[in-house]
């Protein structure tokens, strides 16, 4: 069995952001000692990852408990490979978005920026919390801190607007983990007498399965971040915030933490296994494809760019809980890279769509025609974000997409792959007219003379994004090895 | 009629209970409402006194052993059958001392509530309020100074 | 409103007529109420602090902590009163309009009266607590006399004459006096080493034979309660009447 | 040092003297005075839950008298707990509550520490007396004092305390009625003697009807459903500071003495088995729960709101009680802390926007994140906690209610717990949106323009125990097992599975 040692270094890398929210309020007057403590709070927490990748990859598992809340629960980090995977891309990305922040914020000349920058540190500190939590106790505990901090990202424009956004995002997080994943733990917690993920999965085999159903759907629809199909609209409608939120926020953190719960649930509390025998993983398997398929075709027919975004998102998301629901090795590795690879690939497109706002003032796609050939980093980088988001060879995203296909076939769910087809050439169908029209269509007189990039700090980052995913098609390699980790251990 | 000729004293305090609670939440008026609280409570008293009463005993005042004058306990009677039940009339006194407060501090309030609104009925104090409600001034509240 | 207080009315007489031949008989000297704790007190009160009048015994010594806490029922009422409706008479008031105008005293034979016999009552109502021990009564009672006798001058005469024989400030004081007095004898016990209200531990101010001295000193402690009883029930009843007769303002009884 | 008990009374008791005497000459003595007295209670009533955790229940003698003939002060861990919550809550309050007497009771500054003090004193004497009678007493005392407290609210508030008076009166009545009955069956007034001679006359009518009684007396006192009427009333018109003090502690201490009688006086196999009122009381509470919260959603005056919410608290504890099981009492007695705590700490922020801005209707939250950022800052972590939201004590009171459902089978409770906590986050986001989103005016504010938020938060002498309690609210969460296992779990009565 793996051996577990005890240290304080998943704390430190969830403290760090939280602290680093006080020099960030109090250095409020001079904007650019506030970014340069952001930086530095990325990179120590990069830094710190670093060091608990080696005793990860050799199968240590890193334990700390902070106190014991209730009888034989305590608020407990564990780092497994899985966790780690999920931690090293948020942290990875919040460097890039801090930077593409500043090129934003002054860029628009935002209110309110301090609290901005504290919310987006707390909002980190938050899903690395989620990303080692031990238990599910622990989890739910930064699932709710997450909610909370995001609330003034989404609002933050404090305008009617703004108003009804926050009230759907808080109403629809908080009602479902209230309504739906307290009674749900608290049925676990008297079913089993504990809340630990264990890769066996922790029920005993006597449970009946109509509960497990029951269980099963009240975590599903709990974790509501994760956008399956009723309890998606919070989404669009969160797309009121500032792009750089939205690009990190809804493209990385806030529905990942979603579907990482999800998935601890099902590998971690379900487990593999019990689902295949009690076929419960078709159930899985059909709500993820219902999403898919839905959210591919609405995004089709939105014209606002960041929402047919975050449509997209709420369609990948669900290719990720349908990997687990596959249950079988190979489709649950293809829904842990597909969190590393969606991520990468969204974060550059929600970059673009921020960039063109900045340059043009352009929110809808109809006005977006022939603006290539004036901008043509960012419409370049577009271009390979959706290459990864559709899942084509050059961009990383292509590996998820082709482990999930082959997870398919090995578990017999052989209808679920034509979904998954479909599903890509939907993807292809709602991002191609854009990227032909930007380059090919030819632009009106006064936008092709006036348009010209977006200042360096918007474009820099997303170019370096482009260029990751590009980088893990070929070099895919600490989230390979660790996913393979987490379904072989 | 035997059953009645032994529990007489409860029927009176069930009869005085009823009035006074009826009293006390059904009349209109406040001072009548404070008379209601007053019998309640005087009905409970009563409860607790026949309680304590034993037939045939004095009060419980030990009495002297016929012809012995000394002031040791030897010289009294301490028999207690003879000497009615000490315990529950000391209670009765607290409850007694509770009444005269509570009522002290309802006719004080039904003293203020009529200078506020002039009357002592209930349902006219009522539609007073609402008055009072609906052309409320945005500002003026319960700080109204 | 009505039908519904009718109903509660009836349900709670029901359900206490459903209950009555579980009750004992009325007067039967061997329910459990009269033979389990009172009859102790009736055995052994007499041994254990030299009381014939039980009643006072158990008042102030077994359950004097009741006894404390009902001084302050008493002490709240006249605070909270206070609190309530004391004003100054300087205020302006709106309904100055409808007080009845200052009526002198109307009937001398009252006034004459009232001066002969209010000597007599306070005399008696001291006669009353000091021989609270041997006979009917104690501070409550007393104090409630000595009050009646203050509330007589007050409707009789004036509100002004009473008051000027007992000022606002000193029935307050008075009220505050005499529970403190009653709690101080409390803590006095506790210096001595015994429990709160533990009068046998004051034997050693009386001296002699410890045994006699922790008797007589229950004696004499239920006597300094009870005098403390007498100065707080006194100045309240009269507190509660004088506020309420001049509505809070202390200048002009109604 | 055994005589710590009494200490906790004796300290209040004698700065009451204090107060009424030297508040005549000086009333700006009076709130140090009250301070320093509060003070000495909660450091004995500390002091008193550390002996009894440590070795066991104490007994003391009032009077050097033995139980059945002397009072006697029986303090185990359940009202040790209490009496620290009960003390600790006062001390904040009485911190918190110079700045707003000032403004709103000028001249009556000595009078209401008098009453603030004894108020705290029965309360007090009620948690810690193991005497039936001298509870009367001393609910009387503690009713006494809050009905002249309420009353020194303006206009309205007359009528209110008029209504309390009566029903106040008719509770404390029917207790007394119900411990006549008692005394007449089993001859004592010893609480734990009534335990002991109880199960021996099951079978008795008159035993019942005393517990009837007697539950009506709390249930009156504690506002549970069908008598609920006069606290909205009572506790909105009342001054701030009063309410402050009197809505958190009057219906805790009351759900306290129901679970006194119903574990202490009567035992666990005659609450549930010999008597059938289980389904009844779970009725009134799920009614209760969801009657509160709903109409707490109507309301516009949040102060009115929060006083729905107690209704609907109460529903909580009263059902956890009634559910018949451990983690059912456990959640019980851990939300008598818990809701204390939310309570006071969300009325002090009521209290403080009103001292600010006069009122506390839902418009003059407008834009009190940026004026007002520590009061709001408190405001919403006591908010997390109703809601019920982890790190916070909310939470855990409500796993412990939850999985008490869920064990004894009481659906319909565990439902209503559920929809009165989204029911809580609707009413709290609707606050959070008005303060967070429109500037102090009401026209579309520019987002772009940086409007200088003019910082005027209240003053620190109402923040520090503002913000003392929303600690603590954080502290209980996170030591909530070493609160359960080592001060509840010896507590729960024996037939609790």
């Amino acid at each position: 069995m793996t051996q577990a040692v005890t240290s304080f270094t998943p704390v430190a890398i969830v403290l760090i952001s939280a602290l680093a929210v006080i020099p960030i309020s109090l250095s409020g007057r001079k904007p650019n000692l506030r970014e340069f403590w952001t930086f530095l709070a990325g990179f120590m927490k990069l830094a710190l990852l670093y060091t608990l990748l080696d005793p990860v990859m050799h199968g240590i598992r890193v334990e700390w408990e902070l106190c014991q809340v209730l009888p034989g629960l305590s608020l407990q980090f564990r780092v497994d490979s899985f966790g780690l995977l999920f931690a090293f891309v948020a942290c990875t990305l919040w460097i890039p978005t801090s930077l593409y922040c500043i090129g934003y914020m002054r860029g628009l000349n935002e209110h309110a920026q301090t609290r901005f920058f504290a919310c987006f540190a707390l909002a980190l500190s938050a899903t690395a919390g989620v990303a080692f939590a031990g238990n599910l106790l622990t989890l739910y505990v930064f699932y709710e801190i997450l909610s909370l901090s995001t609330f003034p990202l989404v609002a933050h424009h404090q305008d009617s607007e703004a108003r009804t956004g926050g009230r759907k995002y808080l109403t629809y997080l908080l009602g479902t983990s209230i309504g739906f994943v307290l009674p749900a733990m608290i049925i676990t917690y008297q079913m089993t007498g504990t809340l630990e993920f264990s890769s066996l999965g922790i029920f005993s085999d006597v449970t009946k399965p109509g509960s497990l159903l029951v269980l099963l759907l009240l975590f599903l629809f709990g974790f509501a971040k994760s956008g399956l199909m009723p309890f998606h609209s919070w989404l669009p409608g969160a797309m009121v915030a500032p792009t750089p939120v939205s690009a990190l926020l809804h493209a990385v953190a806030v529905v990942k933490v979603g579907v990482f719960c999800n998935l601890r649930v099902i590998t971690g509390v379900f487990g593999i296994e019990l689902l295949s025998d009690t076929s419960l993983d078709n159930v899985i398997c059909v709500i993820a494809g219902i999403t898919v398929i839905l959210s591919s075709l609405i995004a089709l027919t939105q014209d606002n760019l960041k929402r047919r975004l975050a449509f997209s998102t709420v369609g990948q998301l669900s290719y990720i809980i349908l990997g687990a629901g596959l249950a079988e090795s190979y489709g649950v590795k293809g829904a842990m890279l597909h969190i590393c690879m969606h991520a990468f690939g969204k974060i550059t497109l929600f970059m673009c769509a921020g960039a063109i706002f900045v340059a043009t003032g352009k929110k809808y796609i109809s006005q977006m025609v022939g603006l290539g050939r004036r901008m043509p980093f960012t419409f370049g980088a577009f271009l390979i974000g959706s290459l990864s988001v559709i899942g084509l060879p050059p961009a990383g995203g292509f590996i998820s997409k082709w482990l999930l296909l082959t997870g398919t076939i090995e578990s017999g769910h052989w209808y679920m792959m034509l979904v998954l087809l479909g599903s890509s050439l939907l993807n292809a169908a709602y991002f191609f007219p854009i990227i032909y029209q930007a380059f090919f269509g030819t632009a009106k007189e006064e936008d092709a003379v006036a348009i010209q990039e977006a200042p360096l700090a918007c474009t820099l980052p997303l170019c370096f994004t482009a260029l990751a995913s590009i980088v893990l098609f070929f070099f895919p390699e600490p989230f390979f090895s660790l996913a393979t980790l987490a379904v072989g251990g | 009629m035997a059953w009645v000729e032994v529990h007489y004293n409860y029927l009176l305090v069930i009869i005085l209970l009823m009035t006074g609670l009826w009293a006390m939440i059904g009349k209109n008026n406040l001072i009548k409402k404070c008379i209601g609280m007053c019998i309640f409570q005087n009905a409970i008293i009563m409860f607790y006194i026949s309680m304590g009463a034993k037939k045939g005993a004095t009060i419980p005042i030990l009495k002297h052993v016929p012809g012995a004058h000394g002031h040791g306990p030897e010289s009294y009677i301490s028999d207690p059958t003879i000497y009615a039940n000490p315990l529950t009339q000391i209670l009765m006194l607290t409850a007694i001392v509770v009444g005269v407060a509570t009522l002290g501090m309802a006719l004080t309030l039904v003293q203020k509530i009529y200078r506020e609104y002039g009357t002592c009925e209930e349902d006219e104090i009522l539609n007073c309020m609402s008055e009072e409600q609906d052309h409320e001034l945005p500002l003026q509240d319960e700080l109204k100074a | 409103m009505k039908a519904l207080s009718l109903l509660l009315a009836l349900f709670v007489g029901f359900l206490l007529i459903g209950v009555l031949d579980d009750l004992p008989a009325w007067g039967d000297a061997k329910s459990p109420a009269n033979s389990y704790v009172s009859a102790y007190y009736l055995k052994n009160s007499m041994e254990q602090t030299h009381v014939p009048n039980v009643v006072t015994a158990v008042l102030a010594d077994y359950r004097g902590f009741d006894t404390m806490f009902e001084t302050g029922v008493v002490f709240v009422a006249v605070i909270g009163i206070m609190a309530i409706l004391r004003r100054d008479p300087k205020e302006e008031d709106s309904e100055t309009g409808d007080r009845p105008p200052h009526a002198p005293p109307e009937g001398f034979i009252l006034g004459v009266a009232t001066r002969f016999i209010v000597p007599f009552m306070q005399m008696f109502a001291l006669y009353v607590i000091a021989h609270g021990h041997h006979s009917p009564g104690g501070g409550f009672q007393g104090g409630v006399i000595l009050g009646a006798s203050l509330i007589l001058m007050a409707m009789t005469g004036e509100l002004e004459s009473a008051l000027d024989r007992m000022r606002e400030k000193w029935f307050i004081v008075l009220v505050a006096g005499g529970f403190l007095l009653y709690a101080g004898v409390g803590l006095g016990c506790m210096f001595f080493g015994g429990n709160f209200l533990d009068y046998s531990a004051l034997a050693p101010l009386l001296g002699g034979d410890p045994k006699a001295a922790a008797i007589m000193a229950r004696y004499h402690g239920m006597l300094w309660v009870e005098i403390g009883v007498a100065f707080t029930v006194m100045s309240s009843m009269f507190a509660i009447f004088a506020y309420l007769s001049s509505d809070g303002r202390m200048d002009r009884g109604l | 040092m055994d005589q710590l008990p009494i200490l906790i009374i004796v300290f209040p008791l004698f700065t009451a003297f204090a107060l009424t005497l030297l508040g005549w000459f000086r009333p700006a003595v009076c709130q140090p005075l009250t301070v320093v007295g509060l003070l000495g209670s909660s450091l004995s009533a500390i002091a008193t839950l550390a002996q009894v955790v440590n070795s066991g229940p104490i007994s003391y003698h009032l009077g050097g008298w033995a139980p059945p003939f002397g009072i006697e002060y029986r303090v185990d861990a359940l009202n040790a707990m209490v009496l620290m919550m009960v003390s600790s809550v006062a001390l904040l309050v009485a911190v918190y509550a110079r700045k707003p007497v000032q403004k709103e009771l000028g001249g009556k500054i000595s009078n209401f520490y008098t009453l603030f003090i004894l108020l705290v004193t029965g309360l007090l004497g009620i948690t810690i007396t193991g005497d039936a009678f001298n509870l009367y007493v001393l609910l009387e005392i503690a009713a006494l004092t809050s009905y002249a407290l309420i009353a020194l609210g303006r206009g309205r508030a007359y009528m209110a305390t008029f209504n309390y008076v009566i029903l106040g009166t008719v509770g404390a009545c029917f207790y007394l009625l119900g411990v006549g009955f008692l005394l007449i069956k089993t001859g004592t007034l010893n609480m734990v003697d009534i335990g002991s001679i109880v199960p021996s006359l099951s079978g008795s009518r008159a035993i019942l009807v005393a517990f009837a009684f007697l539950m009506m007396g709390c249930w009156l006192k504690m506002a549970l459903f069908p008598f609920h009427g006069w606290l909205p009333n009572a506790y909105t018109n009342a001054p701030t500071a009063v309410s402050c003090l009197v809505a958190p502690l009057m219906t805790k201490v009351s759900v306290y003495v129901m679970l006194r009688i119903m574990f202490t006086m009567y035992s666990v196999d005659w609450v549930f088995s010999v008597i059938t009122w289980k389904p009844l009381v779970m009725a009134l509470a799920v009614i209760a729960i969801l009657m509160g919260s709903c109409f707490a959603l109507a309301q516009r005056n949040i102060k009115r709101m929060l006083t729905y919410l107690i209704v609907a608290e109460i529903g909580y504890m009263v059902g956890g009680a009634w559910l018949g099981n451990a983690s059912g009492y456990i959640g019980a007695s851990y939300h008598i802390l818990a809701d204390g705590l939310m309570t006071v700490c969300l009325f002090m922020v009521v209290g403080s926007i009103v001292y600010k801005r006069g009122r506390a209707h839902i418009e003059d939250f407008k834009g009190a994140f940026s004026t007002m950022p520590w009061t709001m800052g408190a405001f919403i972590l006591g908010a997390l906690s109703m809601i019920g939201v982890p790190p916070t004590c909310g939470f855990f009171s409500k796993w412990y209610l939850l999985s008490g459902a869920y064990q004894s089978g009481d659906y319909a409770f565990g439902v209503a717990l559920l929809l009165s906590s989204l029911i809580n986050a609707v009413l709290f986001i609707r606050i959070v949106e008005t303060a967070f989103f429109s500037a102090t005016s009401d026209e579309e504010p520019d987002p772009h323009s940086h409007q200088e938020t003019c910082y005027a938060d209240s003053p620190p002498s109402m923040l520090l125990p503002l913000w003392a309690s929303a600690l603590a609210l954080l502290a209980m969460g996170l030591y909530s097992s070493e609160i359960v296992t080592r001060w509840i779990q010896p507590v729960i009565p024996g037939g609790l599975l």
